[in-house]
């Protein structure tokens, strides 16, 4: 068949000469470059003691934001839950009470709110469809479990901690070492 | 903008509701001293030696690799050897999505593990089906066989099956040597038909 | 030079006169249909006619539109002319009840797995197929998943519940 | 050690190598059968070699009278080998065109 | 000199040093496994084992012990007896060849010259290369017993392989012999210490063939294909758990360790320290040092053999016998030519 | 008496001369899950059968459930060794389709991201034919190579593996500073590592006789055999997506399309190689010309496509329009236009092609992939029948076969 | 009894055993085995008449190369230990007896013989069985017969390829 395009090349494909067919020269080139490697800096990264930095865009547990206020910010509009190829949120919604301003920006909140972690793939996509700066994804990755019902997490696992009554979690939570 | 970079609450696990250790039942009396030292001797062997057999069918596979390569280097615990033979390996580890054809490859291979034996499912579809809630995968491999430590995510990032791979060792280091011959162990294969 | 949809068109119906029809062309690849039953000698005139030398089969694929009754499956073929680099779209239908379509695995090796694939998601019956039984799916599925009465989930499962699986 | 105790021992090992080759139909059992019944003889040779060279010695203690015994069972060695060598060679053979390694079967080759 | 000498006194002191020979190499070849652990680790720029004790030492213990707790088991089709022999077979034979390496000079200790050799056999090298044949039995065994395809493969290759080198490996060892002289390993050894050179210069094209022919007598990569892992998936030993499997992990370094003295014994001077004169120091003291010179020796041969194969793939069957028969083989009958020509010219 | 032909054979004795041999499912050779079922002779493979699907997932009739930008995150998982080609090329689809134009430097950046992956791809796939011919150091050493384009995705989307990585008419977010520095530095210290990898490898007598003559197919057959991407490239035919149907501005780009003459496994090696350096030269390209946008060009990472891109997350706070459009596009209330559309991108293995037909509603009627592993694993026996055992491991390799891609 | 003694008769009667179990094993390779056991116990015969390298050459030709040879052709066909057909008891019974007339005979004839009443074999002792007087008869009474073995040698090899081949 003829040459498609004006831009293919042939790859070396020479034949042997006869110090390649002794084997023992690259060989020994390869032992040599092995041989280099043994003083070389080892990249690993020894995970519990040491732990590399994860993109500020990691894509990992989800928290669920509060205002300044320490206010719930989602309104249980069911976008995320919309959004999520793996059907993994489930929540329900309630009407904010009175007396209960303090504790929820908007009249309705989610009174359920529960992520199955197992279902999760982590894609995204829940933080992008909420309109209410609600869901996030965190730089924490999901830790492991013996159980299936140690993977549902709910409102508790998923809140960020109180601006006005843990200021000092809230910190560490944003990374910032006091 | 993220308001915060962590979660500070991730689940911690309760190694007691593991389904291989739960409580010896009252009355039951507890293994002699010398039985516990054994055994924690025995534990502590085990969990250094842990070689697993990466039942690896897709994408958590590729995560794996990069568990297994320099960066993250698995076999600073012990368990480089990997192996595909069943009868040489200690912990199967699934990961990626098993269809229902698959699955009695699966239990097969489980079946041919020598005792003790541990389970690793790896990645969401290996674990609960994760997005392929469809007609041909199987949603979890907990239905063919027992399942002792679950790992998050698809796939689950390097750290998090080093993390996958801790909770093993926690659970292999505190079991018992004569939990595998116990009435408790029997019902539990029984319950997963297997005898 | 130059092979352009026209020259194609002009020259098929030439051919095959009023057995090939609904032309259209979309995001520039020329399609067609015609009966069931000249795919195999459309096929070989695509591939051995020296001007248009449609020699790779691209892809091969099932359609089910179950409100076309007596047409509800199609299978569309991709083709490909590669030195002239230009793609064709080529479709026949079939009726759900008789769907026997003439297999091209004679004149293409690639259509061997591509047709079982479709046999195993449509059941469309390839005559003259060497092989065709299930792919992908286990032997023993009694149905063709992937026409469109059929669902999406696994029907067996116990544990959807929304409790553990969002909406169920 | 008495000579006759080795003739003993060589000649029950080299009747067990008869009667295996008389009684199984397995040609490389067989094969081995005959193996061992050289084997029982190259045995016999080295203890002939050194009850002679016992007598030899007691007259002249450089001699060194049996030697040859002992050169023929290397010889013998050499040429069993030899026809391991092509005695499986051809087994193989044959049991590539027949699929079976039985010798009543190989009876049919006469026509 | 013969085999079948009866004094007790002379028993009981080999059998002390049996015991001694045979657990100080259980015990290196325990650390060869985890330092063939380390040097992949290191040669692939990661750290390896670190978690069992410090520095990861307890390794080996643990996969001992690991190995010794878990469930036995017997496949139901296969030839039980014959299942359990086969790593036993494997594990005595590549031990047995401990028995004629010259692991020092005498010691003197409660007034007896102990020779630190367990059996100077005159036939030495022989004996060596008896052993070596026999080795392939436990593969071949236990790959039959397992009754598993993969594992029959696996026999069948090990069988052919073995057979195939150990040609071309006492072809090259037959050319050593012409220039020393002696089948004795002690005295090759010794030959080496008071002459100038070791044999290893009158001998390089010898000492490479039976290098590339010790590799694969041990199965060590480039020449692995019974274990393969991917293709035959470990196979003789993939249907064996528990200490079975043990032993044919440990029997490969054991041949190692073993085939590494026995290279260094005949051409690199045993336990020759060049440019020392033992005759400075006290005999007990030059012993040890002999024998330490021994394990460094031994230990950089293991390093070479780890290093190999950690750096080129294996081959290929037919290429393994093309390379066995047809180069290694005439190049050995070469050498020996060669040598016995100088050894003729110069009379 | 009449002359017998061939001598009967007796009762008992063994008929067949071949072994059957099951490689797979959890075989080490089989990366991911296949099946073949070999009638071996000895070492020679005499046939084979192949059974594939033990990881059907049922990827189409999924995508008839979900809306657009849901089915991007099934694409990752097709073939997950180059996971962003597939989320780009559906997106290119979906562009295509709904008539989108892009802006240069958004092709740009999907170039980058594309090429990277086709590094990780084509990186894999050669270090496990190092793995498989026994020598794994130098799988170990371009690993971790792949982990800075790992890092590199991570910090463009979030994600290591299963990217998720762009969105219809763009990028999710613009490229961070971060994520051009460590692009430097895997540009900077990349070819040295393939060259030294290739130094391992590619002129060791043992590997190349493990390599070449083996798995060889000839053009003609590789071609009926539908054949693409590298495979067929080695095979000697230049076809590459990305010259002849040029997307996502691949015109604006110089490279070469390396091609072998016999299609072997050498072959195949020696081409994916030579693709990583070109693939290195586009990114080198790309790189250049995203340098020289300036201004307000620099920032630009997606089209202006209100209703297909999502509204800037401030707006949706406080504009009450913007809001409308987020919600329409999150519960994919935006019909599709009718029609169907083929499209393909130059995958890791071959032609990615999306076939999406669209009845106007709000998900696709159908949606097909080409999966170029699916179609040229079909050639499988034909490339190892004569060939030995681990000829058939190193091809099965060669060929990078994913099985994820393959089962769909 | 002296060592010499019990080891002679363990030898012996190790030998026998095992050449017996050669005979009735119904699975091939487990007669192969059993054959290499035979050789052993004449290698440690060899041995006690301080034939060492005959011994040796013995352990290295017959168990290490020819019974290899054998268990590998074994292998390679695969030989189940139903495979082969048993001949019929008559025929084995006729067999068995034949042998051991055979055997009776002979034994019978040893017994009448004189000449070898009284005469011992040198155990442990004497230098005939050594490499180097070995070697010296090898190579210059025996020299033109060990170039013959060795031509025959090299075309048994060459026959066997070339059967191979066919």
């Amino acid at each position: 068949m003829q040459a498609l395009t004006h831009k293919s090349f042939a790859v070396n494909r020479k034949p042997m000469t006869f110090w390649e067919r002794l084997y023992l020269i690259n060989i020994i080139k390869g032992m040599l470059i092995t041989f280099s490697h043994m003083f070389k800096k080892q990249p690993t990264v020894r995970y519990p003691e040491q732990k590399r930095e994860f993109s500020p865009v990691f894509r990992g547990l989800h928290v669920l934001n509060r205002d300044e206020q320490g206010r719930e910010n989602c309104t249980a509009c069911g976008l995320c839950a919309v959004a999520c190829p793996a059907e993994a949120i489930t929540m329900e919604a309630a009407e904010r009470q009175e007396g209960e301003e303090h504790l929820y920006k908007e009249e309705k909140y989610a009174a359920k709110y529960e992520i199955n972690m197992l279902r999760c793939i982590f894609c995204g996509l829940c933080e992008e469809a909420c309109p209410k700066d609600a869901i996030y994804l965190s730089e924490t990755f999901a830790p492991a479990n013996y159980t299936r019902k140690g993977f549902i997490y709910d409102k508790n696992d998923l809140l960020i901690p109180n601006t006005l009554t843990n200021a000092t979690a809230l910190a560490k939570a944003k990374g910032v070492e006091a | 903008m993220r308001p915060v970079r962590f979660n500070l609450n991730p689940k911690e696990a309760e190694i007691s509701e593991a389904i291989s250790m739960g409580k010896a039942p009252d009355g039951v009396p507890g293994d002699g001293f010398f039985a516990t030292q054994l055994s924690s001797v025995v534990g502590l062997a085990r969990k250094n030696s842990l070689w697993p057999l990466p039942f690896a069918t897709s994408c958590c596979g590729i995560e794996f690799m990069a568990t297994m390569a320099s960066h993250y280097d698995l076999s600073r615990f012990g368990s480089e050897r990997v192996g595909f033979s069943p009868r040489q390996c200690d912990l199967l580890m699934v990961m990626g999505t098993i269809a229902k054809k698959m699955a009695p490859v699966l239990r097969q291979v489980y079946l041919q593990m020598a005792e003790p034996r541990w389970v690793i499912a790896v990645g969401a579809c290996a674990s609960s089906g994760g997005i392929f809630d469809t007609y041909s995968v199987l949603q979890g491999i907990d239905q063919v066989i027992p399942v002792d430590v679950y790992v998050p995510g698809c796939p689950p990032r390097p750290e998090a099956i080093i993390d996958g791979f801790m909770k093993i060792q926690d659970l292999v280091g505190q079991e018992s040597i004569r939990r595998r011959n116990s009435e408790k162990y029997r019902d539990l294969l029984n319950s997963y038909g297997i005898q | 030079m130059a092979l352009s949809n026209e020259t194609i068109q002009n020259k098929l119906i030439e051919k095959f006169g009023d057995q090939v029809l609904n032309f259209s062309t979309a995001s520039g690849i020329l399609s067609f249909e015609s009966p069931k039953e000249i795919n195999l000698k459309v096929l070989q005139y695509l591939y051995e006619e020296t001007s248009l030398g449609f020699t790779f089969l691209t892809d091969l694929c099932g359609v089910n539109y179950p409100d076309n009754i007596g047409a509800e499956l199609v299978v569309v073929y991709h083709l490909h002319n590669f030195t002239e680099n230009i793609r064709l779209r080529y479709s026949v239908s079939t009726s759900v009840n008789e769907t026997a379509v003439f297999t091209a695995s004679k004149l293409f090796e690639s259509a061997n797995w591509m047709e079982r694939e479709t046999y195993d998601f449509f059941g469309i019956n390839f005559v003259g197929h060497p092989n065709l039984k299930r792919i992908l799916n286990v032997d023993e599925m009694d149905y063709f998943p992937l026409r469109k009465q059929y669902p999406l989930e696994d029907q067996t499962r116990i544990d959807k519940d929304d409790e553990m699986f969002g909406r169920g | 050690m008495p000579i006759e105790y080795y003739i003993f021992l060589c000649l029950t090992l080299f009747s067990i190598g008869v009667i295996g080759v008389l009684t199984r139909r397995n040609a490389i059992i067989v094969f081995m059968c005959v193996e061992l019944m050289l084997n029982a003889v190259n045995l016999l040779l080295v203890a002939f070699s050194k009850m002679n060279y016992a007598a030899a010695q007691a007259m002249s203690p450089t001699t060194t009278a049996g030697i040859d015994a002992q050169v023929f069972v290397f010889f013998i060695m050499v040429v069993a080998a030899a026809e391991v060598s092509i005695g499986l060679a051809i087994i193989v053979m044959i049991y590539r065109n027949t699929h079976s390694i039985d010798i009543n079967f190989l009876n049919r080759l006469k026509n | 000199m013969t085999l079948l000498a009866f004094d007790w006194a002379f028993i009981i002191e080999k059998l002390i040093l049996i015991v001694i020979i045979v657990l100080t190499t259980l015990l290196i070849t325990l650390y060869t496994t985890f330092g063939e652990r380390k040097v992949a680790a290191i040669l692939q720029d990661r750290p390896g084992p670190n978690r069992a004790g410090p520095f990861g030492l307890l390794q080996p213990l643990a996969d001992g012990l690991k190995l010794i707790m878990k469930e036995e088991i017997i496949p139901t089709t296969a030839s039980k007896w014959l299942f359990i022999l086969g790593p036993g077979l494997a594990m005595t034979a590549s031990l047995m060849t401990c028995a004629v390496i010259p692991w020092s000079t005498d010691l003197h200790l409660f007034g007896r010259t102990i020779a630190l050799q367990i059996a100077d056999v005159n036939i030495g090298i022989l004996y060596v290369f008896a052993v070596v044949s026999m080795g392939v039995y436990g593969i071949m065994i236990g790959g039959w017993a397992s009754n598993n395809k993969f594992s029959l493969m696996s026999a069948l290759r090990a069988a052919s392989q073995a057979i195939s080198y150990e040609i071309a490996m006492g072809l090259a060892l037959i050319a050593l012999l012409m220039s020393t002289g002696t089948l004795s390993l002690k005295t090759i050894v010794a030959d080496q210490v008071s002459g100038h050179w070791w044999n290893v210069v009158y001998q390089p094209l010898g000492f490479l063939i039976f290098f590339i022919c010790a590799m694969a007598e041990c199965n060590r990569t480039p020449f692995d294909l019974p274990e393969a892992e991917n293709e035959l998936n470990f196979g003789y030993h993939q249907e064996y758990s528990s200490m079975k499997l043990g032993f044919y992990l440990f029997a490969e370094y054991v041949n190692m360790i073993m085939s590494s003295a026995i290279m260094a014994s005949m051409y690199f001077g045993g336990y020759d320290l060049p440019f020392f004169d033992e005759s400075t120091v006290a005999p007990n003291i030059a012993a040890m040092i002999g024998v330490g010179t021994l394990l460094i020796k031994i230990v950089l041969f293991v390093f070479l053999f780890m290093w190999i194969r950690w750096t080129i793939p294996r081959f290929r069957y037919d290429q393994l016998m093309n390379l066995g028969w047809k180069k290694m083989i005439p190049l050995a009958l070469l050498n020996m030519l060669i040598t016995g020509a100088l050894i003729l010219s110069k009379l | 008496m009449e002359h017998q032909s061939h001598i009967t054979l007796p009762k008992g004795s063994i008929e067949k001369t071949t072994t059957t041999l099951n490689i797979g499912p959890t075989h080490p050779a089989t990366h991911g899950v296949f099946q073949n079922i070999m009638e071996v002779d000895g070492e020679r493979v005499v046939s084979t059968e192949q059974t594939v699907g033990y990881i059907h997932r049922a990827f189409e009739k999924l995508a008839e459930r979900r809306p657009l930008y849901q089915i991007t995150p099934i694409t990752d998982r097709l073939n997950y060794c180059s996971s962003p080609i597939n989320n780009m090329g559906w997106h290119i689809t979906c562009e295509r389709f709904l008539q989108l134009e892009l802006p240069k430097r958004v092709d740009y950046l999907r170039v980058i991201i594309m090429e990277l992956a086709r590094i990780s791809d084509h990186l894999i796939c050669n270090s496990i034919v190092g793995v498989d011919t026994g020598a794994y150091t130098g799988f170990l050493y371009v690993m971790q190579y792949r982990e800075l384009i790992y890092e590199i995705y991570e910090e463009v989307c979030g994600s290591r593996l299963t990217t998720n990585i762009g969105r219809i008419g763009g990028f999710e977010r613009n490229f961070t500073n971060t994520a051009f520095t460590k692009l430097e530095k895997f540009l900077n210290e990349y070819p040295k590592v393939l060259k030294e990898f290739e130094s391992l490898f590619a002129r060791n007598r043992i590997f190349m006789e493990r390599t070449q003559g083996t798995g060889g197919i000839s053009a003609e057959r590789a071609l009926n055999y539908g054949f693409t991407g590298p495979n067929l490239r080695a095979a000697g035919i230049d076809y590459d997506v990305r010259v002849q149907q040029p997307y996502s501005s691949y015109q604006d780009f110089d490279f070469k399309v390396p091609v072998g003459t016999t299609g072997d496994n050498y072959d195949r090696f020696l081409v994916r190689n030579a693709e990583m350096y070109e693939s290195i030269s586009i990114i080198k390209q790309a790189y250049q010309k995203i340098q020289n946008f300036k201004g307000a060009e620099a920032e630009v990472y997606h089209a202006d496509v209100p209703e297909y891109y999502l509204p800037k997350k401030e707006d949706v706070y406080t504009k009450m329009e913007a809001l409308i459009w987020h919600f329409k596009i999150i519960m994919g209330e935006i019909e599709l236009p009718k029609g169907q559309i083929y499209s393909a991108v130059e995958g890791g293995n071959g032609e990615l092609g999306f076939y999406l037909i669209s009845d106007g509603g709000r998900t696709p009627f159908r949606l097909h992939f080409r999966r170029p592993c699916f179609i040229y694993y079909q050639a499988f026996e034909e490339l190892i029948k004569g060939g030995m055992l681990s000829d058939a491991v190193v091809t099965m390799s060669s060929l990078n076969l994913i099985a994820g891609e393959l089962d769909a | 009894m002296n060592t010499l003694e019990i080891l002679f008769f363990a030898l012996s009667a190790l030998a026998i055993v095992s050449a017996v179990m050669v005979l009735i094993s119904k699975n091939p390779i487990h007669s192969v085995l059993w054959l290499i056991l035979v050789f052993f116990a004449i290698s440690g015969h060899y041995i006690l008449l301080n034939a060492q390298f005959l011994a040796i050459v013995n352990i290295i030709v017959y168990a290490g190369a020819i019974m290899v040879l054998f268990l590998f052709v074994m292998m390679l066909m695969n030989v189940k230990k139903d495979k082969e057909p048993q001949k019929q008891l008559l025929v084995k019974l006729v067999g068995v007896i034949a042998g051991g007339s055979f055997l009776t005979l002979l034994i019978a004839l040893v017994k009448q013989n004189t000449s070898f009443n009284g005469r011992e074999v040198l155990m442990k002792e004497g230098s005939i069985g050594l490499i180097h007087p070995l070697g010296q008869a090898l190579f210059t009474d025996y020299v033109v017969p060990f170039e013959i073995s060795s031509v025959l040698f090299l075309s048994a090899m060459v026959g066997a390829v070339i059967i191979g081949k066919k």
